[in-house]
């Protein structure tokens, strides 16, 4: 069989989420592998989740927010958005491929901004192939 | 140190019953259902799993409730469409049955899944998926309870022009008790300062002067003059703030305005009014219209008190209501909302030299203009020039300290619009020709257009190009004597030496001087040209991050007269929304802080959008005020100390999520 | 009553915790009082089989210093966990993998190949490279194996209390010594310091609500010696570390780098480090950020300073 | 670069002179956008105006006399300046001002008017010599309609075909006319557009006063200028008439049959609509009728046609001053005509006739295309 | 919009109009006319399989007609409430009898084809009218070629051909398909214009800014030129907005458009459009080939504007739009009191200003409900009917409707809760029938003798 990622969605409450509910609504095929965590705010996303997920062997995480200006808290996804490059540098810097992550932005009107996101990303995790957690099984190398 | 995890205390175990819906063929038609039901039988603590055809249906929430009543489920989870559709019906419906609310989670299995996945396999396999991390999730849920505060009816309004005193009417009007604050001895603000209106060319003080009147007699107003607050605490519904009202050395409660003391006293200040283009007297009413109509005594400019002797005002008062010892007083009051309209000041054009601000006595900005076209102004409503003779040729200079970068980068919206109804004032009154120097032309409220053409009519010429100075250096006989105005005709292509009598700049509406500290007193946020920030620019216009404080006016930006009526009657309208409801809900889903944790290492303070978190300097600690907390978790995910716990969406429940979702 | 059956062992650390262990001064006799020291290396010739020869639990404590790097480490780990009724992980070593511990961004080839082959002062012409045997004219030689990656102390034994820090400051030590003489232990898991809460509650610096434009290294400013150093743009990781040191760094000027590990609650202290920081970044241009991002170097070393082994992913990927 | 220095004094000169217009504009650059000048040259009609508002006008400036006044401009002005009273201000300073030179070919046609009232400087005796033979009677009191041809029709060979054709139809369907008699002068349109206002004045009120003498009510014409002065202009001095244009006449003669349209014209016609009758009055529809029941006749359009037509380039005095060759608009124009494919351009001003005349020639055309007024082409198919 | 739909207070009234409004402040009767769905709206899921399955296409009013939409339909994926209607004029099954594919397929058993249509009688206190705007229609301007040519678009069209949702899914396309490699937005279509609107339309500036940056952001080396007059950026952060779009290299061109053309005179032009335009600060007339033209086209009243103001009795301005009691200090009432305005239907303005105003006219309403009663002018006028003749003099000249005739007496009424005692009628009564209380004739009369002694 086939590879097929499994990605950690992070989508806010506000914005993204309701974008993609937009995308099921208007039936518009998307990848299932994304599967979505909703939480109220781009800005409650900790790195720490992000890096969890791949503890927990997942071979992606994306996140998603409200577009700049946007946000429902005002700025939540600013936090965000300082937030998630470092990690992304930091990750980089642990052999972790920097397509594994990705940030981005979707407003509620934007199912089809969503679905070719989930799109893009999955397509780019499955060339990646899987996200090998070496760390348990890495006991003698 | 194996062991990180923080028990969660449960009162009884959790009893998790799992709903999986059809949507008719929605979500049946691409997940097997069934197989799904299986699955969710096998995930730990769940007591149940069904199926129904439709699950938001009576007959499907009926189900969830004898289950919950027979089965002794104390979760539900319900895996059908998005929650944003149907979370409120079934969260309802568990609250029905004795359930708290907040035990209830949904898997979004139609839009998420079904809708967006032609695969069944697939289907049904994210299906599992969101089932499963909806069950781990809802594991650790907590039962929250929605706290309601009560609304005090009362509101503070900060600011007594035009938006204040529309505000005020407004709530007054609906039966609540308004306090209006206003520095100065007198409310009006701007607005009574000005001339004419445009573009209906109204007395600005013929339709302003009833509304003061009305404000200073309305029952339920209760006008603070010459006040200013000093401090605020509280949140929505029960703010309580200190106002310290400035002795006035008058008693209002005797003084009847009859004038006497200003007629008498012998001692005469710049009028801050005229702009320094007159003198008032050392005790005041700041103009003739003032409300309260009662005089104040200015320290600085009293012979009393700068030397010890006059007292002329108090020997001719035959009420006796002059009080040399009065002292500051500080008032507190409570209300339940509070709305700011602390206006705009006026832009200083001293530093653009190459004006002449300052330099040349016949270059005057847009609002002493205002005054000296005003009847009861310091010329009697003449326009002329320094020496009193009637000026020939006047240049408006648009754009003065707006539309640039080296002073305001923002456009000031009503300038154009004042700078036309000079040209028709000038017109009117002297024969001089006027020469408009704008860049764009923007007339875009309701007739401004037209007024703009009918300016056209009569005769104003306008040349399109900011100018690059104003000067006295004549180059030729008939600039003699003259203020030459020089920039590019911009539409001619060639530069242009306008030779004129007068100058009049129109200059920027900026932030007040004071506007950071008001910002600070009431938690509302500036933005980089120092005005407020409204909640939204474009859904919450009035609203501020701060529930229950409100801003209308010039002190969220530049605006013309309706827009600021507009805007102060939205304020109003959301006050009296608050307190005609009584109560408001606060979130439920908030963040506290663990203060046993936490180190006051302060990286959570500024994160906060809505200023919830406090420092407390005493106990190093940082602190959320609930009624404040909007529940976003911005700063539950930047304490590096695990300090902060954001209910409903904990760090344990959302990693349990995670958990579940790569099943 | 019968004194105190104490074991001190040294595993894969730098040392400084052995001296850490003396720092307690003229407590030490006051240890001696109470405390036998049944096995002590780097003091006492003891041999393994000493300690083989023990009956299980017979060993009251056991502080165990350094990360398990090898074969014998692990083996070591594994006998005195079971000789010994309470194992203390004694330092940043044992704890999170410590400064050890940041050679899992590599693996055992790259750090063979870096320490005997590339370095300069290295003249291994023939590239040899550690072998677990050799065969040599008298016989075959044994050497442990050296594993791919760092484990903390709890990775590889269950262990019942934590006396954090690159080196454990004395009193930290001492109070934890002290509640074994007293036998007021707390209960198991504890990470034994004076302050729950993090080095902030400690620092005596003033701290303001926190907006940076701009990280600097150590030795690109000279910070105001009032103000909280992150304030300032230096990566004080006193906001994600553990308290109970009483801020010696910070206090002498010098950015806190995180060795005491974790507050109670947090799951990876790089990550939440990470996470605050980068929240105070003062911009909301992301070209602005990145610029900003872009002056912290190596994240992994400042985040993860003494806790690799110990984060959620405990190891870079390797191609 | 050069300074300028607002002239207001220079401004309300061009005001008393009309120029009212220009205060309106709030220079928004339409007008130069579809000036059709600017297809051959650059012509800046925004900054003029500009210029004027300041007062700070070239007086020298052979721009000055650009404007052709076809309207193209003023039917979409969003603030409705009318903007060749604006320009006519403007000439009004010059000639009675003094403030520039007037053009040494206009002078002379300014001066044949002003001597012998036309402005081929003809002699007036002789203007009506060319019905000598028709038997037409001269109008009287009493006659119903007055027929008054234009100076050109009076006097240029070319042109005067069209007073003929006119003369010949109106007999057919026995139309009550007369013409005037040699005492009538130019109707004055274009002088006065070229600014020479005292001179119309003089002119319209000759005219009026013959007009008055004889109980004139309702005038058939034939040149679209003498429409507009004759129906908009006149009345501005107390005279009022009922004005006909031909083409409006003969569309409705064919409407109710009084003429009958039978011959074949095997000819591929388009048809050139004049600015002064399109743009100023909305005829558009009588020409396309007349030209469409014409037997045989195969009529095309041009792609710029009705409001858009482009102008032929020889109204406000500027038939008679001197365009260099390429900056022709008239040229511009028979191009389209060609490119249509068209054999005869038909038209119905005598502007516009002798304008395309001269371009036929010039761009030697001769054999290819003629240029015939309306009723020329109505009258060969009676 | 989804919280109207949830609110406890609101209830949701779609597809009805209102027909007749009877009474006055405090007391209206309003009745609505609910039109059949031909969709149940307790039964219908929103589910949206009827619109799937229906086979029958329409022109999308809600993409102003570059996009189409089924003849069950609701106009947008996140309409309100999520309950489609069935076209009655275009639907298979009214025009021929058959098809019924939307109800064979509702498993909800939602579709009615027997609903009818329902009158609704409302008792309200207050009445907020918020009617908004009509987009201009620029066919007329015919020199835009709007109609004419292809690409030559309207800016409302625009906005539905950028929105992701929208019928290109926020591609910007020609109509062949392609992207146009140059635009121009071209401002005050209809606006500032006496011809069409003397007004200025207010927005059209910004929405044109933001048309450019649109485009900037989708086809990033696209030319774009702004054909404008005065750029109106007034509003907060308005400005900037215009400095970033400058930095983002929009050809800005100060000159109004002349005329949008095929004709091309360059074989650069050759199948493009040609937009003929003076720039006005070089001075130069000149000639922009584009792919695309987009209109910005003004704001106008509702085509209806006229009914729904007789309907409400409120007065209109020149302009069409309608009339607040005054501009300055009263800007969301009207003549008729207890019914306000707010929006686009008073004049055109952008969403923060209509945002304030409906709040403000929400707190009119909302200071008369806390209130609970509303003072009526005492000094009223009255008819005593024993002198009234019925000549209905008075009927016409009331400018607040508040006379009426009673048929069967054959006398005028003056309603009291709608007369503000002006005085206009006592003054017209032929027959002295209409007493102006307070300002009786008597009482002048006597005020006059003491003013002139």
């Amino acid at each position: 069989m086939n590879f097929e990622p499994k990605i950690v969605g992070f989508c806010c409450n506000w914005c993204s989420y309701r974008g993609a509910d937009l995308a099921g609504t208007a039936r518009m095929k998307c990848s299932p592998n994304v599967r979505i965590i909703r939480v109220m705010c781009s800005g409650r996303v900790e790195p720490t989740f992000v890096v969890k997920a791949f503890e927990l062997g997942a071979d992606g995480v994306l996140v998603l927010g409200c577009h700049a200006g946007d946000c429902h808290y005002s700025e939540g996804n600013y936090k965000t958005m300082r937030r998630m490059p470092l990690l992304k540098k930091m990750l980089a810097q642990m052999g972790i491929e920097e397509e594994r992550v990705r940030l981005d932005w979707v407003s509620a009107s934007e199912g089809d901004r969503f679905v070719s996101i989930v799109d893009d990303m999955t397509a780019k995790v499955r060339a990646l192939g899987p996200f090998k957690n070496n760390s348990k099984e890495a006991k003698h190398g | 140190m194996a062991e990180k995890k923080v028990a969660t205390k449960k009162d009884t175990e959790p009893k998790i019953g799992v709903y999986v819906c059809h949507c008719g063929s929605n979500i049946a038609g691409t997940v097997d259902v069934p197989q799904v039901v299986e699955f969710a039988k096998g995930l730990p603590a769940v007591a149940i799993a069904r199926e129904y055809k439709f699950m938001c249906s009576d007959p499907g929430q009926s189900m969830i409730k004898d289950d919950i009543k027979q089965l002794g489920l104390n979760r539900v989870v319900v895996a059908s469409c998005s929650p944003l559709l149907h979370e409120p019906t079934f969260r309802h419906a568990i609250q029905e049955a004795g359930l708290n609310p907040y035990l209830f989670e949904m898997a979004n299995i139609r839009e998420h899944c079904s809708w967006t996945t032609e695969d069944h396999g697939e289907a049904t396999e994210k299906a599992k998926a969101l089932v499963s991390a909806a069950v781990k999730r809802i594991y650790l849920h907590q039962p929250l309870e929605v706290r309601e505060v009560p609304v005090n009816p009362n509101t503070l309004i900060v600011g007594g022009g035009i938006a204040g005193i529309q505000a005020a009417l407004e709530i007054a009007d609906a039966g609540h008790k308004v306090y209006l604050v206003e520095k100065d001895p007198s409310i009006g603000g701007h607005m009574i300062q000005f001339d004419k209106t445009f573009p209906t060319l109204d007395c600005s003080a013929c339709i302003l002067t009833p509304k003061m009147t009305s404000a200073g007699s309305h029952p339920n107003i209760e006008l603070m003059t010459y006040s200013e607050v000093e401090e605020i605490a509280g949140f929505i519904g029960s703010f309580k703030a200190k106002i310290r009202k400035k002795a006035k050395f008058v008693d209002e409660s005797k003084c009847n305005g009859c004038g006497v003391c200003i007629e008498k006293c012998p001692w005469k200040a710049d009028s801050e009014f005229d702009l320094g283009l007159s003198q008032r007297k050392a005790i005041y009413t700041p103009f003739p219209q003032a409300v309260p109509n009662i005089p104040v005594i200015d320290k600085e400019s009293c012979a009393y008190f700068l030397k010890g002797k006059c007292r002329a005002c108090e020997k001719f008062c035959e009420r006796e209501a002059i009080d040399f010892e009065q002292q500051d007083k500080i008032v507190e009051i409570d209300v339940g909302n509070i709305i700011i309209t602390t206006g705009y000041d006026p832009f200083d054009p001293t530093p653009i030299i190459k004006y002449g601000y300052g330099k040349f006595p016949n270059v005057v900005t847009g609002l002493e203009f205002e005054r000296i076209c005003n009847s009861v102004g310091p010329t009697g409503g003449k326009i002329v020039l320094k020496d009193g003779s009637e000026p020939k040729s006047i240049a408006i200079i648009h754009c003065v300290g707006s539309r640039d970068e080296n002073y305001h980068k923002y456009c000031s919206r009503v300038c154009c619009m004042y700078a036309l109804k000079y040209s028709h004032l000038i017109k009117e009154k002297t024969k001089a020709d006027v020469y408009q120097m704008y860049i764009d032309m923007r007339c875009f409220g309701k007739g401004y257009e037209e007024f703009y053409q009918r300016l056209s009519d009569e005769g104003v010429t306008f040349i399109r190009g900011k100018p690059a100075e104003v000067t006295d250096r004549a180059i030729s006989e008939e600039e003699k004597g003259k203020l030459i105005v020089v920039g590019e005709d911009s539409l001619l292509g060639t530069v242009i030496r306008v030779p004129v009598d007068m100058v009049i700049l129109c200059i920027a509406l900026e932030a007040r001087a004071d506007a950071k500290n008001v910002a600070q007193l009431f938690s509302i946020s500036q933005g980089a040209d120092a005005f407020f920030i409204e909640r939204h620019p474009k859904l919450d216009p009035v609203a501020t991050m701060t529930d229950g404080v409100f801003i209308a006016g010039c002190c969220q930006g530049p605006k013309d007269i309706p827009d600021t009526v507009a805007q102060a009657s939205a304020a109003a309208a959301r006050v009296l929304a608050l307190i005609s409801k009584g109560k408001v809900e606060l979130e439920a889903t908030v963040a506290v802080i663990d203060e046993e944790k936490c180190s006051g290492c302060r990286i959570c303070n500024l994160l906060c959008p809505y200023n919830a978190i406090d420092f407390i300097e005493e106990e190093e600690v940082s602190r959320i005020n609930d009624a404040l907390c909007k529940g976003c978790g911005t700063c539950v995910a930047a304490c590096p100390s695990a300090a902060i716990t954001h209910k409903h969406f904990t760090t344990e429940e959302i990693m349990a999520e995670i958990e579940g979702v790569l099943v | 009553m019968a004194k105190l059956k104490l074991a001190l062992y040294w595993a894969s650390s730098c040392g400084g915790c052995e001296i850490a262990q003396l720092q307690i001064g003229d407590k030490i006799l006051k240890l001696a009082e109470v405390a036998d020291i049944v096995f002590w290396p780097v003091a006492i010739d003891a041999k393994y089989k000493d300690v083989e020869a023990m009956p299980e639990k017979s060993i009251d404590v056991c502080l165990f210093n350094g990360a398990i790097r090898t074969s014998e480490q692990e083996h070591m780990a594994k006998m005195l966990r079971e000789k010994s009724k309470v194992l203390i992980a004694y330092g940043a070593c044992a704890y999170g993998g410590g400064i050890p511990g940041l050679g899992n961004m590599f693996n055992r080839e790259l750090i063979f190949e870096r320490a005997y082959l590339e370095t300069p002062s290295t003249d291994n012409k023939e590239k040899v490279l550690p072998q677990t045997k050799c065969k040599v004219p008298e016989g075959e030689l044994t050497l442990p194996e050296f594993y791919d990656t760092v484990k903390t102390l709890g990775q590889t034994v269950d262990i019942d209390y934590v006396i954090p820090g690159c080196p454990p400051e004395a009193r930290t030590t001492w109070l934890a010594l002290e509640a074994l003489i007293e036998g007021k232990l707390p209960p198991k898991g504890t990470v034994i310091t004076h302050n729950a809460k993090a080095v902030c509650d400690d620092c005596p610096k003033k701290r303001d609500v926190k907006k940076v434009k701009k990280f600097y290294r150590t030795f690109e400013i000279m910070p105001d010696p009032e103000i909280c150093l992150l304030e300032q743009g230096l990566l004080c990781a006193g906001i994600a570390t553990r308290g109970g040191c009483e801020a010696p760094c910070p206090q002498a000027n010098m950015p806190c780098t995180g060795c005491y590990g974790p507050v109670d609650g947090v799951i990876d202290q790089g990550a939440h480090f990470l996470s605050a920081v980068a929240s105070v970044i003062d911009s909301n241009d992301p070209d602005e950020i990145q610029r900003i991002i872009d002056g912290i170097y190596d994240p992994v070393g400042t985040f993860y300073r003494y806790s690799l082994p110990d984060s959620l992913l405990r190891r870079a990927k390797i191609k | 670069m050069e300074i300028a220095t607002p002239m207001k004094e220079t401004t309300d000169i061009i005001l008393e002179k009309g120029g009212n217009p220009l205060e309106l504009c709030y220079q928004c650059g339409l007008c130069t956008g579809v000036c059709p000048w600017n297809r051959l040259t650059s012509f800046t009609l925004r900054k003029l105006i500009h210029k004027s508002q300041l007062g700070v006008v070239d007086f020298e400036d052979e721009e000055l006399w650009r404007c052709v006044g076809c309207n193209a401009c003023v039917d979409r002005c969003p603030r409705d300046v009318e903007i060749p009273h604006i320009m006519r201000a403007l000439r009004r300073v010059i000639i009675e001002v003094g403030a520039g030179i007037v053009p040494h070919s206009l002078r002379i046609s300014e001066k044949n008017i002003s001597a012998v009232g036309n402005p081929l400087g003809e002699p007036p005796e002789k203007r009506m010599d060319w019905a000598k033979d028709l038997g037409v009677k001269t109008f009287t009191k009493g006659t119903e309609i007055l027929y008054f041809p234009c100076c050109y029709q009076t006097y240029d060979p070319p042109a005067q075909k069209t007073a003929l054709a006119t003369i010949d139809i109106l007999k057919k369907a026995a139309v009550d006319f007369g013409i005037p008699d040699n005492n009538v002068v130019c109707c004055g349109e274009s002088i006065r557009k070229a600014g020479a206002e005292s001179l119309f004045q003089r002119l319209a009120k000759t005219n009026i006063d013959i007009f008055a003498e004889l109980g004139v009510k309702k005038i058939l014409v034939t040149s679209p200028h003498c429409y507009h002065t004759f129906k908009d202009e006149y009345p501005e001095l107390g005279a009022n008439y009922e004005v006909i244009h031909l083409s409006q006449y003969l569309a409705d003669l064919i409407k109710d049959g009084r003429i009958k349209l039978t011959k074949e014209l095997n000819k591929k016609v388009t048809y050139h609509d004049s600015c002064c009758l399109g743009r100023y009055q909305g005829i558009y529809d009588e020409h396309r009728e007349i030209l469409n029941s014409i037997p045989g006749l195969d009529f095309v359009e041009m792609p710029e046609m009705r409001e858009y037509s482009l102008c032929c380039g020889g109204c406000a005095g500027r038939l008679w001053m001197e365009s260099k060759k390429g900056e022709r608009l008239s040229e511009l124009r028979l191009e389209q005509v060609l490119e249509v494919g068209a054999n005869t351009l038909a038209i119905s001003c005598p502007y516009c006739m002798a304008n395309f005349n001269d371009g036929v020639i010039s761009m030697d055309k001769a054999g290819v295309l003629e240029v015939k007024d309306i009723s020329e082409l109505v009258a060969e198919a009676l | 919009m989804a919280s109207v739909r949830s609110h406890e207070s609101i209830e949701l009234l779609t597809y009805s109009e209102v027909i007749e409004v009877s009474g006055y402040v405090g007391n209206f009767k309003v009745k609505i006319r609910k039109k059949p769905r031909y969709v149940d709206e307790i039964k219908c899921t929103g589910c949206g399989t009827c619109q799937e399955k229906c086979p029958m296409k329409a022109d999308s009013e809600f993409d102003f007609g570059i996009g189409k939409r089924k003849v069950i339909y609701t106009p947008f994926p996140q309409a309100v409430p999520n309950i489609p209607v069935i076209d009655r004029e275009r639907c298979t099954y009214f025009i021929k009898g058959k098809c019924r594919a939307c109800e064979k397929f509702c498993e909800a058993k939602a579709i009615d084809f027997e609903q009818t249509e329902k009158i609704i009688d409302l008792d309200v206190g207050c009445i907020i009218v918020t009617t908004g705007f009509d987009s201009f229609d620029p066919t007329p301007i015919s020199q835009f070629g709007y109609g004419r040519y292809d690409n030559v678009i309207t800016g409302f069209q625009f906005e539905r051909m950028s929105s992701a949702s929208g019928p290109t899914g926020g591609k910007i396309v020609l109509k062949d398909g392609s992207e146009p490699r140059s635009l121009a937005i071209l401002h005050c279509i209809g606006s500032r214009d006496l011809n069409y609107h003397e007004y200025c339309s207010r927005v059209c500036c910004m929405s044109s800014l933001k048309f450019a940056h649109l485009i900037r952001e989708k086809i990033p080396d696209a030319e774009i030129y702004d054909l404008y007059i005065d750029l109106r950026c007034f509003g907060k952060g308005y400005e900037e907005f215009y400095n970033r779009l400058q930095e983002e290299g929009v050809n800005f061109i100060r000159g109004r458009a002349g005329e949008v053309t095929d004709i091309a005179e360059t074989p650069e032009e050759i199948g493009r459009l040609v937009v003929l335009c003076e720039d006005t600060l070089i001075g130069r007339q000149r000639r922009l080939p584009v792919d695309m033209v987009i209109l910005s086209n003004a704001l106008e009243p509702r085509a209806d504007a006229g009914e729904v103001a007789k309907l409400f009795s409120i007065s209109r301005s020149k302009d069409g739009f309608f009339m607040e009691k005054h501009p300055k200090l009263d800007p969301v009432a009207t003549t008729t009191d207890g019914v306000f305005v707010a929006g686009c239907c008073q004049g055109p303005k952008d969403i923060p200003d209509t945002v304030a105003q409906a709040s403000a006219a929400a707190a009119r309403v909302m200071a008369m409900i806390s209130k609970g009663s509303v003072e009526i002018e005492a000094a009223t006028a009255i008819i005593e009917e024993e002198f009234c003749s019925g000549c209905k003099t008075c009927i016409a000249l009331c400018p607040y409707n508040a006379i009426s005739f009673n048929e069967e007496r054959k006398v005028s009424a003056i309603n009291e809760a709608l007369c503000k005692g002006c005085g206009t009628c006592a003054a017209a009564c032929p027959s002295g029938a209409i007493i102006s209380r307070h300002f009786t004739t008597e009482q002048i009369m006597a005020q006059l003798e003491g003013v002139l002694t």
